[in-house]
C-alpha cells in the first residue's frame, strides 16, 4: 500500500457551546421566538408557585380594578384577580398546546413512517385518507365533535383531543415526503447491507436525520392547537369556567369590555396569545431553516 | 319597486337580529316570528299596557266575559278597521283565527284553544261570540290580547283562506295586513319598513298619524352576532335610535359618551324596566340531592343577593324572592298583609352559610378535601346551566357563591340547555318564569304536578321542577276558576307562595330588566317612567312595539 | 391530460364530499342529543312560553325531517339529498333551507374572502420570497418578520381592536355592517363605494390573520429555491436582480405555494366565521357562526359540505392549472 | 461534423504559432481570496496570478476543495458571504472588474467573460423555456435589439452547439445532461465574450457525451477566438483539448506549463505526483497515488503547504513559503528546488 | 457445487406497459467462489449498470429470470440463508457521502454491520476489527474514527466504505462506479485497495463503471452494456486494446486518455438522444455500420476465445448461447 496517512493538522472547533451561541446569533427568529418562549415559561412556572389559584376565579376579588400594585394585570368584573388567571390561563393554553400538539405529531409521525417505509396497499390507504380529509376544514369538525361530547365532562384534556383529532394529517404527510426521499438516500441502502432490519432503519438511520422536521411539524401543531382552543372558546365549546386565555378573552369581548373602559381585561390574555403564537411562528421560522439542508452552512 | 327619498330625521333605525327568511310575512308560517318587524303588520283585538296595567282596545273595540262564570265572552270589532288592500276587517276574520288556531297543530295557542273552546260564532259582521267548554277567566287576557311577546293577532281570512297549506305559505311583502307599516325593502342586511297613509287607525281615532315615516331594522346579528359593545358603539353615534337590552355598564357608558341617550328609567339605574321574565335557579325536584327541600334551601342559604346587586347591577336592587314580576297588580299582591308575614317568617332571601351548611349535615353530606360537599363519594352536581347570551354576567358568580358554600358548581352555557333542563337531567338551570303579569296564579300553576312530567319524560312549558305535592295541587285547582280580584283567591294564591318558599321548589335570583338604550338625537317620546305613553313596555320588538313606534315624536 | 385522470379526480372529490357527509352525519349521532326538539326549546324560550303539547309537535317535525328511521336509512336518505345538492333544512331559520342561506350569504363573503385571500397570498408571498431574498433591505425583511408575529394575533382580536379605535375613537371607518344603515341597495357608484368602505377594516383583518402564515411558508421555499444553481447560474449569466427575482426566483418558488391556495381558502373560513360576526356581515361565517352557537345541524354540515366541496374542487383546479405553471408537470 | 486527427494537428500548430502575436485578454493578479467560517478565516485563494491570450485554452485543476471553483467565481465577482475578495486585481481585455461598478460588473458578466457551471443539470429554469432563458441574457445586455432578431441570434447559438432549433422551445426537463450542458455552452458564448470559464462542465457525463461537449467548446471556441479556462480534474480531458495546464494546490498556482511540458517535464513535486499517478495503457494494475490528504485551507501546515506529502522536501520548505519563479520559457513553478536555478537564469 | 452466484436470463423492466424501460435485458453470467475475480460491467449512462447491482442485491425484484446465490433464488431466502446473503453480498457506491448518515460520526458506518452480523464478540474485539479493516486501507484508525462525514474527504471516506466491506469479508462485492466522484489523485490509492481486497481477500468484485481506463487496469473480464443489452464480454485486454463492436469502439475511442501521442475521437459522434430502439440491434440509430440485418436483434458472436460481441459484422463467427456468456470472461 503506498499511500501514507500523514497526521493531518487537526483544526480546533469551538465548544459546543459557543458553536450553538453562534447559531441562534445568526438565526434571530428562533433566538427571539426561544427568548419569548422562555420568558412565558418563567413567567408561568414563577406565577404558579406565588399565585393563589382561588383568584383567578370569580369574586375573589375587587371586580372591576385597573392595575395597580395589588393586582398587576388589573381585575375583572366577575372578581377575578388578572394576574392569576393569567398565570393558569398560559398553564392550561399550554396543556392544550403540548399535548394536542404531542399526540398529533406522534400519530403523524408514527403514519408517516408506516406510510412511506412500508409502502404498497397501506401507503396508499394512509396517504389517500390523509388527501381525502385535508380538505375539510379541521375546525369545523372540532366544532361537530366537540358539539357532540357532553358539556359537563369537558375538560382541558378533552379539548386537547378534539383538536388533536383532526390534527394529526398535516404531519402524517410531511412525514411521509419526507421519509419517502430519505428512504431512497443511500446511507439507507447500506444499513439493509449490514444487516439492519426495517426497525432499525427506521428508528436508527431515518428518524433522527428527521428530527428537524419533527420538531418543525411540532411547533405548527403546537401553534394549530393553541388557536384551534381559542376559537373553540369563541364559539362557546370549552370549559368556560377555567381561566383559559380564550375563555378571559371571550368574556371580556361579551361584557364588552374595551366600550366599558375596562381595556385591562382583553389585553392581558390578547398580549399572552399574541406572545404565544407569535413565539412559535417565529420558532418555526427558525426550524424551517434548521430542517432546510441547504440553509444549515454549518454543523 | 321604486322605493321613496325619506330623510334620516323621518327614519327610526333600529338594531335587531334579523332572521327571518326574505319574505315571510304570514303569521301562521311555521318559524314565524312576531320580533323582526312583523308587528309592525298584525294588530290583535287588544293591547295591554302593563306599567298603566289598562286594556288598550284595538281592532276590537270591547271584549267581555257574559258569563259569571267566565264560560262566554262577546267581541265587538271597531267598524273602521280594514286591511291593507281596502277589505274590512269582520268577524269572518276573527272566527278564521280562532278556527285556525284551534285546528291546526303547528300554532302556537292550539293548546290553549283545544284546551278552553267549546265554539265561536260570527254573531254579526262585527260581533263574535266565544264559547268556553270550562271557566276560562284569563283566556281574554292571556290568548286574545297582546303583550310582550305572547296573545294571537288576527289574520285575513280572504288571503288566508284561498291558501291550501297555510303553514307553509310565506305571504310575501304584499301580503294584505291591518298594521300601519309596509315592507319596502328587505335583505340580509335590514328589513324597510314604510308608513302606510291608509292606516285605518288613524281615522278611527285610535292615535294620531306618526311621526315615524320609515322603519329600518338592521341586522346586529343578536346575541350571537356582532358584539354588544359595537352596538353601543353605533347607538352613540346616533347610527342606531335604539337596540336591543343590554347591560348596566353599557348603558352608563352610552349615556356618559351621547347625553342624548336615555332609558326606561332616564339617566338613572337601573336603566330599564321589569321584564315579565324573573330567574330561578331551577331543578328537578325528583332526582338526588335535589329531591331534599334541605339541601335546595341550603342553596338558597349561600346565595348572597345583596353581592349579586353590587356585582352585576352596580348596587340596583334586582335580586329577588319572588316567581313573578312585580307589575303593578303583582305589586299589590306581595304587599299583602298575608304575604308579608310568610316573608317574615320564612325568609326567603336570607344569605347565611351557617345555616346552610347546618342543614347540609343534617342532609347527610360532609365536607371533603376540596370543602365540598359529599355523600357516598359524590360531590353535588351543581352545574348551572345556562344561556350565554343572557346569562354570562350572572352565572359565573352564582356559581362561585355556591362553590363557596360547597357545592360543586360550573358554568355550562351549552346550546343544548334548554333541552337538558327539559329532560331534567341533574343539574342547575337559571332560567326565567315567563308567566304572571296580573296575577300569580300563571307563575304559581308552573309547579302544579299536572304538568310534572316524570323522570324520563321531557317537561313542557318550562315546567322543570317536576314538582309534586297534592295539598299544593288543590290550592291551585281552588284558584283556577276564580278572578283575580276575588279575595279568596288571593288568600289561596299567598298560601301557595308560602309551600313554594318553605319547600324551595327553585331558588329566586333575579327579576328581569330590560336596559334598552333610546337615542332621543332624531325621536323623542320613548316610554319611560316619567313618561309612560300608552304604558306599554320599550321593547319595539315585542308585540307592543308598534304602540311605541308610533307614539314616536320626531326631535326638535 | 387522460380520461382516466379526470376520472380518478372526481372520484377523489366524490370521495372527499362522501367522507365530509359521512363525519358530519355521524359524530353527532354519538351523542343523545335531539337537535329538532333543542330547536323548539329555543322557540319556547324565546317566546317564553311553549305551546304543551310540545311533544307532539316535536314528533311530527322529527317525521318530516327523517330524525324517526332507521340511523342507516338516515344515512342514505342524507346522502341522496346531498348527491342532488339538497343540503337540508335550517331548523333554526326555518323553514329556510340551507341552500337558501348559502345563497343568501354567499355574494357578501365570496368578495370578501376571495379579495382578501388573494391579497394575503400575493402580499404574503412577495414579503416572503424578499425576505428570504439576499439583496432585500432589512427593513423589509424585518417588517415580512412582523407579519409573522401579527399571526400571533388572532383576527378575532384584530377585527375588535380595529374596530374600537379605527372605527368608535378614531371615526376613520364604519363600525361594521355591509352598507350605512338605510341606505336602500341600488347599482350605482355611490351604493358600491359605500359597500367598500365597509369591507375595509374586515379585509384588513383576515388579510393580517393569513398574511404571516404565506409569509412563513414562502420563506422556506425561497431559501430553497435560492440555493438552487439555476438562480445562481441566472446571476452569471449578467441577468439584473430584477429579472432574476421575478423570473427565476419567484416563479419557481411559487408552484408550491400554489397548492397551500385552495387549502388556504378552508382556513381562512375559520377567520371568517368571527371576524364576519364581529363586524356584523351577513355572509356564510356569519351564519356559520349563529349555526354553531344555536346548533342548527342540518346548517353546520351543510355549510361544512359546501366548503369541503369548495376547497376540494379548488384543489383540483390548481392542480388541473399546475401543468400551465410547470411544464415538468403532466396528467396523465 | 467530422474532426479529424490532421485537422485538429494542424489547426493546433496555427494556433500555436498565432499566439505569441495575440493580445493578453485576461490577467489576474494577486487575487486573494477567504471564506470566513465557524471554525476561522480559509484562504481559498493565495495571491494567485494568471495571464491569457486571446484563443488560449488553460486547464486548471487540482484536488477538491483546492479553489478550483472559488478562483472562477472571483473572477466573475461572484464570490458571495461568507467569501470576500481580499485584494487583487483581474483586468479582462482592458476592463478591471474589481473596480467596476456593481452595475457595469452585471453588465460585464456574460458579454466579457462568461461562465458555464458544474452542474449544467440543475442550471437552467425548470420553469421557462430554454429560448427564453437565452433571450432574458440577451436582454440583460443589449437595447434596442427586435424581439425577433433576439430569436433568430439565439437560434443561431444554438445552431452552433449542434442542437436544433426546435429546442429553443423546449423546456429543461426534456433534454439530456449532454443536451442541457451544450445550451449552457450557447448560452455562455451569446455574447462573445473574451474569456469563458467552464467549471467542469462534464465531470457528470459519462464519456461519449463528455467527448462530444468537448468538442463543442473547443469548436466555438476557436469560432470566436475566447480563452478558455477549463477547470476540472481529469488529467486525460486536459492532455486532449487545452494548450496549458495550471495546476493548484491549496489556494495557490503550484504550477503553470504547457500541456507537453507538464506531461513530459512536469517541475512542481505535486504535478509529478499527479502524472505518476495517471493510468496508463501499458503498465495495467499499477498504481501510484499521492500519499497523504489534501491539506485543510483552514490551518495550512507552515513553510510549503505540500510539503508534508513531498517527496522533495527540504528543510527550508518546512518553514518558507516558496515564491512563484518564473523559469525559462515562461513556465512558472511555486517550489523552493526551482528557486537557485531561477536565480541562475536571472543572473 | 452450485455457484456463488448465477444471473439466469435475468430481465429488469420499469413501468412494464406503454412507457416500459427495459434496464436489463436477459442476462446471465455466473460468478464461482473458488474463482475470484473482477468483472467490469460498462455502460454510458441509463445502460443499466445500477439496475444490475440493485437486482444483485436483492434490493429489487427480477421481472424475468432468475438470480442464484449458491444456487438459491435470492428471492426465496429465508433466515439463515439470508442472514448470510447479506453478509455475503456487499456494495461500494458512486457517492461517498451520501452512504453515510449525517447524523452519526463515520464509526457508525463500521459499528452496525459488527453488531448485526455479530462480527465481534465484544467492544474491544470490535474496535480492534476496525482499526485492522481501517489500516488495511491505508487509514490511521484514531484519525478518522469519531469524525463526521463532512469532515473526511471524499477518498477518506470511500476507503471507510471499502474498509466496512472488509470487516465483512464478503464473497462477492458490488462497487458502482466507486471512484468517479473521487478526485484523480485519490482514485489510484482507492482502486488499488479494491484490487488487493480481490487478490488478498478473495472477493469477488463487480466494478461497475463507464471510464474504460480503470476498468482496464483493475478488472480481469469486461461486460460493455447498452441499453441493457451485453454488447460486447470478454477479457480486458481484447475488448479495451482490439475493440470490436461499433459501439465499444466508440466508448474506447471517447476515453480522453491522459497521454499526449493518443488523440481523441477518431469516431463520428451520432447523438444518443435521437436513437429509437425497435426490434432490432439497439444501436441501430447510432451506428456508424448499420446494414439491413441489423433491424433483427443479432446473438453473440465468438471472436476470440476470450471475446464475444453482439454485432452482424461478426456473423460469421460461431455463435454463443447467452447462458454461456461466463465462458468467454477469463478470471
Ligand atoms: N461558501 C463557502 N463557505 C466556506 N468555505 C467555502 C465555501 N465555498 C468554498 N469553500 C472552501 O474553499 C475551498 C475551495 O473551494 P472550491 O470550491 O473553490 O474548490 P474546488 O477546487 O472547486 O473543489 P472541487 O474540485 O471539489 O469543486 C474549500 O476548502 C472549500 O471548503
Ligand atoms: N426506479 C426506476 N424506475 C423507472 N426507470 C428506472 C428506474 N431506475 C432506473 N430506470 C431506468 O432504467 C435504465 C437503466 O438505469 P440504470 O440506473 O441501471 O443505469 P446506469 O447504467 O446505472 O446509469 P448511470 O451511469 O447514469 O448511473 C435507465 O433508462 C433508467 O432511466
Ligand atoms: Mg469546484
Ligand atoms: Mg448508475
Amino acid at each position: 500500500m503506498s499511500s501514507v496517512s500523514l497526521n493531518q493538522n487537526l483544526i480546533k472547533r469551538p465548544g459546543r457551546l459557543v458553536l450553538l451561541g453562534r447559531y441562534l446569533r445568526r438565526n434571530p427568529s428562533l433566538t427571539i421566538g426561544l427568548a419569548i418562549m422562555l420568558g412565558l415559561t418563567i413567567f408561568t412556572v414563577y406565577g404558579l408557585l406565588t399565585i393563589n389559584p382561588k383568584d383567578a376565579y370569580p369574586l375573589a376579588v375587587r371586580p372591576q380594578q385597573p392595575p395597580s400594585w395589588k393586582y398587576p394585570l388589573g381585575t375583572d368584573f366577575f372578581g377575578r384577580d388578572l394576574y392569576p388567571a393569567m398565570v393558569i390561563g398560559l398553564w392550561q393554553t399550554a396543556i392544550i398546546g403540548l399535548f394536542a400538539g404531542a399526540l398529533g405529531t406522534i400519530v403523524g409521525t408514527v403514519l408517516g413512517f408506516l406510510s412511506a417505509y412500508f409502502g404498497g396497499i397501506l401507503d396508499k390507504t394512509i396517504s389517500t385518507i390523509c388527501q381525502i380529509l385535508i380538505p375539510i376544514p379541521a375546525f369545523l369538525i372540532h366544532v361537530i365533535i366537540a358539539g357532540a361530547i357532553d358539556k359537563r365532562s369537558v375538560t382541558i384534556l378533552t379539548m386537547a383531543f378534539v383538536v388533536f383529532m383532526l390534527a394529526w394529517m398535516g404531519p402524517t404527510l410531511v412525514i411521509r415526503a419526507q421519509v419517502l426521499t430519505m428512504k431512497e438516500r443511500q446511507f439507507v441502502s447500506v444499513a439493509k447491507l449490514s444487516g439492519m432490519n426495517s426497525f432499525g432503519i427506521i428508528f436508527r438511520e431515518i428518524l433522527p436525520n428527521l428530527l428537524p422536521f419533527i420538531a418543525a411539524a411540532f411547533v405548527n401543531q403546537v401553534f394549530q392547537a393553541v388557536f384551534a382552543s381559542l376559537y373553540l372558546s369563541v364559539v362557546g365549546l370549552g370549559p368556560l369556567r377555567e381561566p383559559l386565555l380564550g375563555n378571559t378573552l371571550w368574556s371580556a369581548q361579551s361584557q364588552a369590555a374595551f366600550f366599558n373602559g375596562w381595556w385591562w381585561w382583553p389585553i392581558g390574555p390578547t398580549v399572552a396569545l399574541a406572545l404565544i403564537l407569535a413565539s412559535l411562528a417565529l420558532i418555526n421560522m427558525g426550524i424551517d431553516e434548521l430542517a432546510n439542508p441547504r440553509i444549515r452552512t454549518s454543523e | 319597486q321604486e322605493v321613496a327619498d325619506i330623510p334620516r330625521e323621518d327614519t327610526l333605525h333600529l338594531g335587531w337580529s334579523l332572521t327571518s327568511p326574505i319574505g315571510t310575512t304570514n303569521p301562521w308560517l311555521a318559524g314565524y316570528t312576531h320580533q323582526q318587524g312583523e308587528a309592525l303588520q298584525w294588530e290583535p283585538l287588544s293591547y295591554f299596557g302593563i306599567f298603566t296595567d289598562k286594556e288598550i282596545p284595538w281592532l276590537a273595540d270591547s271584549m267581555e266575559y257574559t258569563k259569571d262564570d267566565f264560560t262566554e265572552l262577546v267581541i265587538k270589532l271597531n267598524p273602521m278597521a280594514k286591511w291593507s288592500d281596502g277589505v274590512s276587517v269582520t268577524s269572518r276574520d276573527v272566527v278564521f283565527t280562532f278556527e285556525g288556531q284551534k285546528n291546526i297543530g303547528t300554532l302556537p295557542y292550539n293548546a290553549a284553544f283545544n284546551q278552553f273552546m267549546e265554539s265561536v260564532e260570527a254573531v254579526d259582521d262585527l260581533t263574535v261570540k266565544l264559547t268556553f267548554n270550562q271557566p276560562a277567566p284569563r283566556f281574554k287576557f292571556e290568548v286574545l290580547t297582546l303583550k310582550f311577546d305572547t296573545g294571537i293577532p288576527i289574520v285575513p281570512a280572504h288571503v288566508l283562506e284561498a291558501v291550501e297549506e297555510v303553514s307553509e305559505f310565506e305571504g310575501g311583502a304584499d301580503m294584505p295586513h291591518s298594521g300601519p307599516y309596509s315592507i319596502v325593502s328587505w335583505d340580509v342586511n335590514q328589513k324597510v319598513y314604510d308608513l302606510r297613509e291608509d292606516w285605518w287607525a288613524v281615522e278611527a281615532g285610535r292615535i294620531d298619524t306618526p311621526d315615524v315615516k320609515r322603519v329600518v331594522y338592521f341586522n346586529i346579528g343578536g346575541q350571537v352576532g356582532q358584539g354588544m359593545d359595537i352596538v353601543a358603539q353605533r347607538v352613540v353615534n346616533s347610527e342606531l335610535d335604539s337596540a336591543l337590552d343590554m347591560r348596566s355598564s353599557v348603558i352608563d357608558n352610552i349615556i356618559a359618551n351621547n347625553p342624548k341617550v336615555t332609558t326606561h328609567s332616564g339617566d338613572q339605574p337601573p336603566y330599564g324596566y321589569l321584564d315579565w321574565w324573573p330567574n330561578s335557579l331551577w331543578m328537578n325536584t325528583q332526582l338526588a340531592p335535589y329531591d331534599d327541600a334541605r339541601v335546595r334551601r341550603a342553596m338558597s342559604l349561600v346565595i348572597n343577593r345583596g353581592l349579586i346587586n353590587d356585582f352585576v347591577y352596580e348596587g340596583a336592587e334586582i335580586a329577588t324572592i319572588y316567581p313573578f314580576p312585580l307589575y303593578p297588580g303583582l305589586q299589590a299582591f306581595v304587599d299583602s298583609p298575608a304575604v308579608k308575614a310568610l316573608e317574615e317568617e320564612l325568609q326567603p332571601g336570607l344569605y347565611d352559610p351557617d345555616a346552610s351548611a347546618a342543614l347540609m349535615e343534617e342532609a347527610g353530606f360532609t365536607m371533603n378535601r376540596d370543602d365540598l360537599w359529599e355523600k357516598d363519594g359524590e360531590t353535588v352536581d351543581a352545574t348551572i346551566l345556562g344561556f350565554e347570551g343572557i346569562h354570562s354576567d350572572i352565572v359565573p358568580i352564582l356559581v362561585e357563591m355556591l362553590r363557596n358554600g360547597g357545592f360543586d358548581s360550573d358554568v355550562s352555557f351549552v346550546q343544548d340547555a334548554y333541552q337538558q333542563m327539559g329532560d331534567g337531567v341533574a343539574g342547575l338551570y337559571m332560567f326565567g318564569h315567563g308567566a304572571s303579569l296580573k296575577d300569580p296564579y300563571a307563575a304559581l300553576e308552573l309547579y302544579h304536578s299536572r304538568f310534572s312530567a316524570a323522570n324520563g319524560t321531557s317537561a313542557g312549558g318550562n315546567r322543570f321542577s317536576r314538582y309534586i305535592n297534592p295539598e299544593y295541587d288543590a290550592i291551585l285547582d281552588e284558584m283556577a276558576p276564580l278572578s283575580d280580584d276575588d279575595p279568596r283567591f288571593q288568600e289561596l294564591a299567598a298560601e301557595a307562595l308560602g309551600i313554594y318558599w318553605s319547600e324551595q321548589i327553585d331558588i329566586p335570583i333575579i327579576q328581569w330588566l330590560h336596559r334598552i338604550p333610546y337615542n332621543q338625537t332624531n325621536w323623542t317620546n320613548w316610554p319611560t317612567t316619567a313618561n309612560p305613553a300608552m304604558g306599554t313596555n320599550g321593547a319595539f320588538w315585542a308585540h307592543t312595539g308598534m304602540l311605541v313606534i308610533t307614539n314616536l315624536e320626531a326631535a326638535e | 391530460m387522460s380520461l382516466k385522470y379526470i376520472g380518478q379526480r372526481i372520484l377523489y372529490l366524490f370521495l372527499v364530499v362522501w367522507a365530509a357527509s359521512t363525519i358530519t352525519f355521524f359524530i353527532p349521532r354519538l351523542s343523545s342529543r335531539n337537535p329538532v326538539r333543542e330547536r323548539f326549546a329555543e322557540l319556547a324560550r324565546m317566546g317564553g312560553f311553549a305551546p304543551a303539547d310540545l311533544e307532539k309537535i316535536i314528533a311530527d317535525y322529527s317525521r318530516a325531517f327523517g330524525l324517526d328511521k332507521p340511523l342507516f336509512q338516515q344515512y342514505f336518505d342524507y346522502l341522496a339529498g346531498i348527491a342532488r345538492f339538497d343540503l337540508g333544512v335550517s331548523l333554526n331559520l326555518y323553514p329556510k333551507t340551507v341552500a337558501m342561506l348559502l345563497w343568501e350569504s354567499l355574494p357578501w363573503t365570496i368578495g370578501l374572502l376571495i379579495v382578501t385571500t388573494i391579497l394575503a397570498f400575493v402580499i404574503g408571498n412577495l414579503l416572503g420570497a424578499l425576505s428570504a431574498w439576499p439583496q432585500t433591505p432589512n427593513w423589509i425583511r424585518g417588517f415580512a418578520t412582523s407579519f409573522v408575529m401579527l399571526q400571533g394575533v388572532p383576527p378575532v382580536l384584530l377585527a375588535i381592536l380595529l374596530i374600537f379605535f379605527i372605527g368608535f375613537k378614531l371615526k376613520l371607518a364604519p363600525l361594521g355592517g355591509v352598507y350605512s344603515i338605510g341606505t336602500i341597495p341600488e347599482f350605482s357608484l355611490s351604493f358600491i363605494l359605500n359597500l367598500l368602505w365597509h369591507q375595509m377594516l374586515p379585509a384588513l383583518a383576515l388579510i393580517f390573520g393569513s398574511l404571516g402564515g404565506w409569509v412563513l411558508s414562502m420563506r422556506g421555499m425561497g431559501v430553497t429555491i435560492q440555493g438552487e444553481d439555476y438562480v445562481t447560474y441566472a446571476e452569471h449569466k449578467g441577468l439584473g436582480a430584477r429579472t432574476i427575482f421575478r423570473d427565476y426566483y419567484l416563479r419557481n418558488a411559487l408552484l408550491p405555494q400554489v397548492t397551500g391556495f385552495a387549502l388556504a381558502l378552508g382556513n381562512v373560513v375559520v377567520n371568517a366565521i368571527v371576524v364576519e360576526s364581529i363586524f356584523g356581515l351577513p355572509g356564510v361565517g356569519s351564519v356559520l357562526f349563529a349555526a354553531i352557537r344555536s346548533n342548527d345541524f342540518l346548517v353546520i354540515y351543510g355549510i361544512v359540505l359546501f366548503i369541503t366541496m369548495g376547497v376540494a374542487t379548488l384543489m383540483i383546479i390548481v392542480e388541473l392549472l399546475y401543468p400551465l405553471l410547470d411544464p415538468r408537470i403532466k396528467h396523465t | 461534423m467530422t474532426t479529424t486527427t490532421q485537422a485538429a494537428a494542424t489547426q493546433a500548430a496555427t494556433t500555436q504559432a498565432a499566439q505569441s502575436e495575440r493580445e493578453t485578454v485576461l490577467t489576474v493578479t494577486d487575487l486573494v481570496v477567504s471564506y470566513y467560517t465557524d471554525a476561522g478565516r480559509a484562504k481559498a485563494l493565495d495571491k494567485v496570478n494568471l495571464t491569457l491570450k486571446a484563443g488560449e485554452k488553460i486547464g486548471l485543476v487540482g484536488e477538491s476543495g483546492s479553489g478550483k471553483s472559488t478562483m472562477a467565481l472571483a473572477m466573475m465577482r461572484m464570490i458571495k458571504a461568507p467569501g470576500r475578495i481580499e485584494a487583487g486585481n483581474v483586468v479582462v481585455g482592458d476592463i478591471d472588474l474589481m473596480s467596476l461598478s456593481d452595475k457595469d460588473m452585471l453588465q460585464a458578466r456574460l458579454s466579457q467573460i462568461a461562465y458555464i457551471p458544474q452542474g449544467a443539470m440543475n442550471s437552467l429554469n425548470p420553469v421557462t423555456r430554454i429560448g427564453s432563458q437565452l433571450v432574458d441574457a440577451m436582454k440583460a445586455h443589449t437595447k434596442d435589439v427586435s424581439k425577433e432578431e433576439m430569436k433568430e441570434r439565439a437560434i443561431a447559438a444554438l445552431e452552433s452547439v449542434e442542437l436544433k432549433p426546435e429546442v429553443f422551445k423546449m423546456y429543461a426537463h426534456e433534454l439530456s445532461g449532454g443536451m442541457k450542458q451544450r445550451v449552457c455552452i450557447a448560452i455562455g458564448i451569446l455574447l462573445e465574450p473574451k474569456v469563458i470559464i467552464a467549471d467542469e462542465p462534464t465531470s457528470a457525463l459519462d464519456v461519449v457525451t463528455q467527448r462530444q461537449v468537448m468538442e463543442t467548446i473547443n469548436r466555438i471556441q476557436e469560432q470566436i477566438g475566447a480563452a478558455v479556462i477549463l477547470i476540472g480534474h481529469d488529467m486525460g480531458l486536459m492532455a486532449q483539448s487545452m494548450d496549458k495546464v495550471a495546476v493548484m494546490y491549496a489556494g495557490r498556482l503550484v504550477e503553470v506549463s504547457t500541456v507537453r511540458e507538464m506531461f513530459t517535464d512536469p517541475k512542481h513535486p505535486y504535478s509529478q505526483a499527479l502524472i505518476r499517478s495517471l493510468p496508463k495503457l501499458e503498465e495495467k494494475g499499477v498504481f501510484e497515488g499521492i500519499p497523504g490528504m489534501a491539506p485543510s485551507l483552514l490551518r495550512l501546515p507552515n513553510g510549503c503547504a505540500f510539503h508534508p506529502r513531498c517527496r522533495d522536501v527540504m528543510d527550508h520548505c518546512k518553514t518558507t513559503r516558496p515564491e512563484n519563479q518564473v523559469l525559462t520559457g515562461g513556465r512558472r513553478v511555486t517550489c523552493h528546488l526551482y528557486a537557485e536555478e531561477n536565480e541562475k537564469a536571472v543572473a | 457445487m452450485a455457484p456463488l452466484l448465477e444471473f439466469k436470463n435475468v430481465s429488469k423492466i420499469y413501468n412494464p406497459g406503454k412507457d416500459e424501460t427495459v434496464a436489463l435485458d436477459n442476462l446471465s453470467f455466473t460468478l464461482k467462489e473458488e474463482e475470484p475475480t473482477i468483472l467490469t460491467v460498462a455502460g454510458e449512462s441509463g445502460s443499466g449498470k445500477t439496475t444490475l447491482a440493485m437486482l444483485l442485491l436483492g434490493f429489487i425484484s427480477a421481472t424475468h429470470g432468475q438470480i442464484l446465490y449458491k444456487g438459491k433464488d435470492i428471492d426465496n431466502l429465508r433466515g439463515k440463508e439470508k442472514v448470510a446473503f447479506r453478509k455475503e453480498v456487499q456494495a461500494v457506491f458512486q457517492d461517498p457521502f451520501a452512504v453515510f448518515n449525517p447524523f452519526y460520526t463515520v464509526d457508525h458506518l463500521l459499528e452496525v454491520p459488527i453488531n448485526r452480523f455479530k462480527i465481534a464478540s465484544n467492544k474491544h474485539e470490535a474496535r480492534e476489527k476496525m482499526n485492522e479493516a481501517l489500516t488495511a486501507v491505508g487509514l490511521q484508525p484514531d484519525e478518522i474514527l469519531g469524525r463526521y462525514p463532512h469532515q473526511l474527504s471524499g477518498g477518506q471516506r470511500q476507503r471507510i466504505n471499502i474498509a466496512r466491506a472488509l470487516i465483512m469479508r464478503p464473497k462477492i462485492l458490488i462497487a458502482d462506479e466507486p471512484v468517479s466522484m473521487v478526485d484523480a489523485s485519490l482514485r489510484a490509492n482507492i482502486l488499488e485497495t479494491l484490487q488487493v481486497l480481490q487478490k488478498d481477500y478473495g472477493v469477488s468484485i463487480i466494478y461497475i463503471t463507464h471510464d474504460l481506463t480503470t476498468a482496464f487496469h483493475i478488472a480481469d473480464s469486461i461486460m460493455v452494456l447498452y441499453r441493457g443489452s451485453v454488447m460486447e464480454a470478454g477479457g480486458v485486454d481484447e475488448v479495451i486494446k482490439t475493440p470490436q463492436h461499433p459501439y465499444t469502439q466508440l466508448l474506447v475511442d471517447s476515453i480522453p486518455w491522459p497521454d499526449l501521442n493518443r488523440r481523441w475521437g477518431q469516431t463520428d459522434l451520432v447523438p444518443s438522444e435521437d436513437s429509437v430502439i425497435g426490434t432490432g440491434c439497439k444501436f441501430y440509430s447510432r451506428c456508424p455500420h448499420a446494414m439491413d440485418v441489423c433491424k433483427s436483434r443479432p446473438g453473440l458472436f465468438q471472436l476470440e476465445p476470450y471475446q464475444t460481441a453482439s454485432c452482424y459484422l461478426y456473423k460469421d463467427k460461431p455463435e454463443l448461447k447467452t447462458e454461456a456468456l461466463s465462458s468467454v470472461l477469463p478470471v
